[in-house]
């Protein structure tokens, strides 16, 4: 018990330093940036509608005033941690006076339902797949779908993506290649998840198969070399059944490596998650991100990141804390 | 040598055709060399001419011949891509090294600075890049920024490489012969983790493209410079498949899934030949 | 070929048995002759010894017989015949296969860490492997299983351990106690005690001998430490690059071994109160991709003549129950009419006493 | 087995996608609804409707259009009854002889959509409000023109004006947007206005907020039940009973939805996917039935030159860079030909044509730029002809064949390229060639830098990257560079030398130049390093300009002398040429006719910008009828 403590421990002053080298990196960036929220947003009004010169000066001055931009550049950073220990970002600039953790939280469930659902699914095939054809290496079915994996695993997220759109939403347009469920539909009810369901598919598709092709490959490397382990040799020895020697000796020792390698790409899971939302015009953190860097909004730029970093760390944090149950070496080690 | 890699050609299927499309990749990209037109200027031919012996990938809706476009940008790509590689190469040798040569404090202290980075997620960080920089976003910024984040996964490889060397007796006599640390690193050690830093500048190759790439096509780079990302987002601001202009869309993209293929083989036979273990499944799959 | 222990009843018999490992990478094909041409019998109740340095081809031979074949691994030829099967074994299909494992035919392995599942408990080992051979209700294999570790004096306690929480010696006790629960009629037991300091493999020695006794199975016994094989062996078979090249009753061996490389292993045994300097071979055990041509052991034997280097020696029965492969022991007749015999063994080599 | 299942899973669910149809609308009868491109796009701020706040929530997303309502509507094209359009007034606002007060006279039964009656509390409220809060978007604009602000009775306001002010009504008069009027009755409840979110909002437009999204990707509006109580009800009832703002994706996703007949009215589109939807989706038209198909806007797109930056503050520099452009090409690499070209400074739109081109065609003809060494005359009347020529072979009968469609539709001359004539200019302004390149001064490279606005405006980015090329063949070192999401502000920095943008908009069908020549005065002028105000974005310093500014300030709205001054501004700009005028901006307008018919276009009915981001559209509504179906 003392050595998991211990494990627990170190996991958890990893993570603590992890999320805060990452703000502060985010923090540096957004607040160097030359974009100014307040000309953004008196530009919005200008643009289309009167402008007379001299309402101009006296709108900027409000504004300044009402965004709280004042003060020195120390006071405003020990501000900002001041309010993310209580969760609070301040108010978006794009969005005055809504607080970016509203924005935020209205964009995260679709993005956490997306990224879940797809990493699990692509995980869980691409392993299971993967498994197979590492143990039954002359299946031809199986070797197929090798190559596959293979061809798919180096192409990055937005080309799929960017195909499957193509493919589905124009040269067969079957499926929706937009938002993420139908327009005024009663939000409750099968029909609402269905159609939920119905418009993720296209963005979850392409997470899966790239992410399931990498999982493959990763996992077959695995179990043929797990095959030749003693315990496995010793199994087939015993006449254990082969069913149980594939599941419970070669599959589930060559699990522990994949999730270790979960926890480690999810990062990398996330970037595709947000990428595969700007193309399917997806309602999550990804689209919310494009807006928010393209409305010059840095604390809605912030606070995305910052969430995105904590949500990912935290994600890898869950994931280290019950690898002992996976792999009861793992404390000792 | 020759012979290693004539070898490979002939009994390693990944290798041979991960060589034929990086070859192809490779000539379009020379190719753009001899171009006829001026790389920025548009319509210099009649736009939205469909593939023909005159013009064989088409001409786009901004008057370029796709062809010529295709080869200055896939020279850009890939120029992007390896400038990036290198780059992160040396972050991660120098920080791969010294971490498992070192150990102790050193090696702890840089791991956990390297765990850190693996799992930030990027493609934020390379956006606020963006947010920062605008419109002095640059193809040489953008790749310095890239190759450093683009580091820690193969340092932690190069480490482990590094760590295994440190037990070895030679490392010892080399010690005891007074080598310095920065000899021992670059004279004695090198060479061993060199084949990896090979496999593994292939993998960062295509990550940065393909990092590149989607930055492109969201508006995240600088569209002026023709890369595949680029030239995927000129033709989707002229709708272009939708408007039925097909080839401005479909070559890139077949060309710069060649090169990611390509360079994916070739590193992952590299690799077989660098781990003999995996070479001896192969042999076990053979018989 | 007859068998040196004619009278009994012969569990195993191998005949001419070549294994080979076939690889062909880079457009070379490559053959590792890791077994070439053995043939040996093992009675009811007996334990029969192989001896030999390592990378002689003992773990082949015994992956060979235990029907653990896999790629590259190739039986070129040879038979193989168990008493309690009426077919070469390596022939059987995988149900077949299946079925005699652990009733008629278990081993234990190797004493490393990696032999029992490292995620599951040693409880779910015994059920893998022998539950389904026993056809009991699990609640009487449970207590069968208990009762076969009180008998070797295991606590039943180390069921719910995992395989790292318990000692080298206690997991190799484990892996005993895990081959014989069905009571088996045949054991290879491949250097069980290799890996264990010499006080714990004393014990697991007597727990192996036990454990053989009490249910009255073969054995093959492997390991390269003579030792060990003084203390268990009935009868010893030594391995030299991929042959057999002597064979006898364990005593026998010891007193009288006739083959040069035989003596060598006896000669360079520790013995207490003797303090003249071991004599080491020179060389190094051959490649068995490219062995040497003619007697394998030619190009470090002290007896080495012509005919060593054309001719392979065939096991010949010197005695009834001592069978060497050497052109010094056994006389070649060759087309000529020229008898050569060895003489004074023992003394010309100067390596018996 | 299980593959196999996962397989026919997404089979069946394949099946339900193509039963369902992409991106439908759920509970909504598709015949009495109207889906129209919100081109806000995601509304990043869904819940807020608060429209008097800067740049909070959306507003275009059917909410000015359809939910708010002011005084006057002045029409970007012909108007319905007219191009202005007495609104919630009564009457055209009343002046005093010095312009220090004016009156207004409200309409009666007008009320707000919870029944409450709409009087002049709300209109005295809207103003005092706002200039209590001046980070309302009105609050400037009220604070500094109005002194007080009365209500006599219940349909009369009387604004006193702090100094003389011949266009203050300008505030109330919709040409895009104009300060909304605000409900008091619920506005007076909240403590404070600028953090209320007006949701849901209480309208006083024909129809009332329905259901939203609260990710922000859709609006939908239903009609009033009391819509008679409204002041658009003078022309009848609207014809959609629902009405659906919603964001389609990118330009191509637009053109495959309306193509599946999903979105009745796409804002803007590409040239190209314009080209696709005439030629596969007959149903389908934009505001000029053949090419160009665009809705000019009453907008200037023109290339800006910050002319305190040298060498552009010189006007030899600016006239050669402008006879360096061949604007046939330009009009090619933009809009594909679909452009309306202008050589003058007010965009070739609306009724615009009557007021300033054809008036100003003989003068353009005879204008002459003496360049030292000889004389030229620039102006080339037939480019807009060339233009419809040049696309005639491959659009056919799409393009018109009658000279004043030809005007109207491509626009009339434009500068003739002349590189010697510019080789003379620049020399005059010190310049000097070496080999290719043309050389500052100083002895420095030419070089300019064109700011475009990248994916934002590609049509424009187009544009820029066009005339960069044209300016690199001639020898000058210059390079777009796309400067996506802070452009106007960047560019109000002074932080810039040349840009595609634009510094003129007009009210499109009132000849009044005001709205943006006035900000043009340089008492408005900033140093360098300072932020412009809008819309002098070229920092354009002319005493002559300032005089007929001051005219303008001293005359009427509807003052027929208002034309004239005009005139006096466009010659002088065509002297000076401080910004080069392109074209009007073309909007890819496109309509589909399968659901809703009585949409405005240019040739037998232009009653109004349908445009749908601008509040005019509402005057849309009253003429859509539902399509006969077959």
């Amino acid at each position: 018990m003392r050595t998991y403590a211990l494990y627990f421990v170190s996991r958890l002053a990893q993570f603590v330093l992890v999320v805060f080298i990452g703000i502060n990196v985010a923090y540096l960036i957004t607040h160097l940036t030359p974009i100014d929220p307040v000309e953004q947003a008196i530009s919005s009004v200008t643009m289309f509608g009167q402008s007379s010169p001299e309402m101009v000066e006296v709108m900027r001055k409000a504004l300044r005033e009402l965004y709280g931009l004042e003060g020195s550049a120390p006071q405003q950073y020990v501000t900002f941690w001041k309010r993310l220990a209580t969760g609070d970002f301040g108010p978006s600039l794009s969005a005055f006076p809504t607080p970016v953790s509203t924005l935020i939280w209205q964009a995260l469930p679709w993005t956490v339902g997306l990224l879940v659902c797809s990493t699990l699914i692509a995980w869980m095939v691409g392993n299971f797949l993967g498994g197979l054809a590492g143990y039954y290496r002359r299946n031809i079915l199986l070797k197929a779908l090798g190559i596959v994996a293979m061809s798919l695993q180096p192409i990055p997220y937005y080309i799929v993506a960017f195909i499957l759109l193509i493919v589905f939403g124009f040269l067969w347009p079957v499926l929706p290649i937009s938002g993420g469920a139908e327009m005024n539909i009663d939000r409750q009810g099968f029909a609402f998840a269905a159609s939920i369901i119905q418009h993720s598919i296209l963005p979850a598709l392409s997470l899966v198969l790239v992410g399931m092709g990498a999982w493959f490959i990763g996992m077959r490397s695995l179990v043929s070399n797990i095959v030749t382990e003693d315990y496995v040799t010793y199994a087939e020895l015993g006449g254990v059944d082969r069913r149980r020697i594939l599941f419970s000796y070669v599959m589930r020792n060559a699990l522990s490596p994949q999730v270790t390698g979960l926890a480690l790409s999810l990062g990398a899971i996330f970037n595709g998650a947000i990428i595969t939302e700007v193309v399917f015009g997806y309602p999550g953190l990804g689209t919310l991100l494009v807006r928010a860097v393209n409305a010059g909004d840095y604390s809605l730029v912030l606070g995305i990141t910052s969430v995105s970093i904590i949500a990912v760390a935290a994600a890898i944090l869950v994931i280290d804390i019950i690898y002992p149950l996976l792999d009861p070496r793992v404390v000792q080690g | 040598m020759l012979k290693i890699v004539r070898d490979l050609f002939r009994y390693n299927r990944e290798f041979a055709l991960g060589t034929i499309l990086i070859l192809v990749v490779f000539g379009f990209a020379v190719a753009s060399f001899f171009s006829p037109y001026p790389p920025l200027d548009s319509y210099v031919v009649p736009p939205d001419v469909p593939p023909s012996w005159a013009y064989p990938f088409g001409t786009n809706s901004r008057g370029q011949d796709v062809f010529w476009q295709l080869t200055l940008a896939i020279r850009n790509s890939l120029l992007f891509g390896l400038s990036v590689a290198l780059m992160s190469r040396i972050l991660s040798l120098l920080i791969g090294l010294v971490a498992g040569y070192a150990g102790g404090v050193v090696d702890r202290v840089l791991m956990t600075i390297n765990d850190t980075f693996v799992v930030i997620p990027l493609f934020p960080i390379l956006v606020l890049f963006f947010f920062m920089m605008h419109d002095q976003m640059s193809w040489p910024l953008l790749a310095i920024a890239m190759a450093s984040l683009g580091w820690p996964y193969d340092a932690r490889l190069i480490r482990s490489v590094a760590l295994s060397l440190r037990t070895r007796e030679f490392t010892a006599m080399s010690v005891f012969s007074g080598m310095s640390a920065r000899q021992i690193l670059v004279e004695e050690h090198l060479p061993y983790v060199l084949p990896i830093v090979f496999s593994t500048t292939l993998n960062n190759m295509n990550w940065s493209i393909g990092l590149e790439v989607t930055l492109s096509v969201i508006g995240f780079t600088n569209i002026e410079t023709p890369t595949i990302g680029t030239m995927i987002y000129w033709a989707n601001q002229h709708t272009a498949m939708v408007a039925g202009v097909w080839w401005w869309i479909v070559f890139p993209v077949a060309l710069v899934i060649m090169a990611f293929l390509g360079l994916y083989l070739l590193s992952v036979s590299m690799n077989e030949y660098i781990d003999p273990r995996s070479r001896l499944m192969r042999m076990d799959s053979k018989v | 070929m007859t068998g040196a222990n004619g009278s009994k009843k012969v569990m195993l018999a191998v005949e001419h048995l070549r294994a080979y490992y076939v690889m062909r990478y880079f457009g070379t094909q490559r053959e590792v002759r890791a077994v070439d041409d053995i043939s040996l019998e093992v009675g009811r109740n007996e334990i029969y010894g192989l001896a030999g340095e390592s990378s002689s081809g003992k773990t082949t031979f015994v992956k060979t017989i235990a029907a653990a074949i896999r790629p590259p691994l190739t039986v070129v030829g040879g038979s193989i015949r168990y008493s309690f099967l009426d077919r070469d074994i390596y022939r059987l299909d995988r149900a077949a296969l299946s079925s005699i494992r652990w009733r008629h035919l278990s081993y234990i392995p190797q004493g490393s860490m990696n032999v029992l599942n490292p995620v599951r408990r040693v409880r779910e080992s015994f059920n893998d492997f022998a539950l389904p051979h026993m056809g009991l209700p699990k609640q009487q294999f449970s207590n069968a299983v208990i009762a076969h570790l009180e008998r070797l004096q295991l606590k039943p306690s180390v069921l719910d351990a995992y395989p790292h929480e318990l000692s080298g010696g206690m997991r190799q006790r484990v892996a005993i106690a895990l081959a014989t629960v069905c009571r088996p009629d045949f054991i290879i037991a491949d250097e069980p005690t290799t890996a264990l300091d010499v006080v714990v493999q004393k014990s697991v020695l007597e727990l192996i001998r036990e454990a053989q006794r009490e249910i009255g199975s073969s054995m093959i016994f492997v390991t390269h430490d003579m030792a060990v094989h003084a203390n268990i062996s009935d009868r010893l078979g030594i391995m030299y690059a991929g042959r057999l090249v002597e064979e006898a009753p364990t005593a026998e061996v010891f007193r009288n071994p006739k083959h040069p490389y035989t003596q060598h292993l006896i000669a360079s045994l520790p013995r207490i109160g003797d303090n003249s300097p071991r004599t080491a071979l020179t060389g190094a055990p051959p490649s068995m991709a490219d062995p040497p041509s003619g007697c394998r052991f030619h190009p470090r034997c002290p007896l080495a003549m012509d005919i060593c280097r054309e001719l392979a020696p065939e096991m010949i029965a010197a005695d009834p129950h001592h069978r060497v492969a050497c052109h010094a022991v056994n006389p070649v007749v060759r087309p000529g009419g020229e008898q050569m015999f060895a003489k004074n063994l023992g003394q010309r080599s100067g390596l018996v006493q | 087995m299980r593959i196999m299942r996962a397989l026919m899973f997404i089979a069946s669910a394949w099946l339900m996608g193509q039963s369902a149809l992409a991106q439908g609308i759920s509970n909504l009868p598709r015949e009495q609804t109207i889906i129209i491109e919100n081109p806000q796009g995601t509304i990043t701020n869904p819940s807020w409707f608060n429209i008097w706040m800067v740049a909070r929530g959306g507003n275009s997303t059917g909410l000015q259009q359809l939910g708010m309502d002011t005084l006057w509507y002045i029409d970007a094209d012909a108007g319905i009854d007219g191009v202005w359009d007495n609104s919630l007034a009564a009457d055209k606002p009343q002046y005093n002889a010095d312009f220090t007060e004016m009156t207004v006279k409200l309409r009666d039964g007008i009320t707000w959509s919870d029944g409450v009656e709409f009087t002049a509390d709300d209109v005295v409220y809207t103003v005092e409000t706002q200039i209590k809060n001046p980070s309302m978007i009105w609050g400037a604009a009220f604070g500094a023109s109005v002194d007080k602000v009365t209500a006599p009775d219940k349909h009369t306001v009387v604004f006193k004006l702090k100094r003389p002010n011949s266009r203050f009504h300008a505030t109330f008069t919709v040409r895009w947007n104009a300060a909304w009027i605000m409900p008091k009755h619920i506005f007076e409840k909240v403590k404070d206005p600028t953090k209320f979110d007006f949701n849901p909002p209480v309208t006083i437009g024909p129809y009332k907020l329905h259901s939203f999204d609260p990710n922000g990707k859709w609006y939908i509006w239903e009609k009033r039940e009391d819509w008679q109580h409204t002041s658009i009800a003078r022309y009848g009832e609207p014809g959609p009973k629902y009405a659906a703002y919603i964001d389609p994706g990118p330009p191509d996703k637009r053109v495959i939805l309306q193509l599946n007949h999903q979105l009745d009215i796409i804002h803007d589109t590409s040239p190209e996917g314009v080209f696709t939807l005439v030629k596969q989706s007959p149903s389908s038209h934009g505001w000029f039935k053949g090419f160009p198909y665009a809705h000019p806007d009453p907008t200037l797109p023109a290339v800006l030159f910050n002319h305190q930056v040298k060498p552009f503050d010189s006007p030899d520099v600016r006239w050669a860079l402008a006879l360096l452009i061949d604007i046939k090409a330009v009009s090619m690499a933009s809009y594909r030909g679909a452009a309306t070209i202008s050589a003058i400074g007010v965009p070739p739109t609306g009724l615009y044509g009557k007021y300033y081109f054809d008036p100003m065609e003989d003068w353009l003809k005879n204008f002459e730029i003496d360049t030292g060494k000889s004389k030229y005359k620039p102006y080339d009347p037939t480019v807009g002809q060339q233009i419809a020529d040049m696309l005639r072979p491959s659009m056919g009968d799409q393009i018109p064949t009658d000279a004043k469609a030809i005007a109207n539709a491509f626009g009339r001359g434009w500068w003739k390229p002349n590189p010697e004539a510019a080789a003379e200019l620049l020399e005059r302004a010190g310049f000097t060639k070496q080999g290719d390149q043309w050389m500052k001064p100083d002895g420095t490279r030419f070089k300019i830098t064109l700011l475009v606005e990248g994916d934002q405006r590609p049509v424009m980015t187009r544009a820029g990257t066009m005339i960069a090329q044209e300016w690199r063949q001639f020898g000058i070192d210059a390079q777009t560079q796309a400067y996506p999401s802070d452009f106007f502000p960047r560019i109000e920095s002074g932080d810039y030398e040349a840009a595609i943008g634009w510094s003129v908009e007009t009210w499109g069908g009132h000849p009044d130049l005001s709205f943006f020549l006035d900000s043009w005065h340089s008492e408005f002028l900033k140093p360098r390093g300072e932020r412009q105000p809008p819309r002098n974005r070229q920092r354009w310093k002319s005493p002559e300009l300032d005089k007929i500014i001051e005219q303008i300030r001293t005359i009427g709205f509807d003052d027929p002398k208002g034309q004239e001054l005009g005139k006096e501004y466009i010659k002088l700009a065509v002297r000076e040429m401080p910004i080069i005028p392109l074209m009007s901006y073309n909007v890819f307008t496109m309509m589909d006719t399968t659901y809703w018919t009585g949409y405005p276009n240019a040739e037998t009915d232009p009653y109004t910008d349908p445009v749908p981001n601008w509040a005019n559209t509402k005057y849309m509504f009253v003429k859509l009828k539902p399509a006969k179906r077959q």
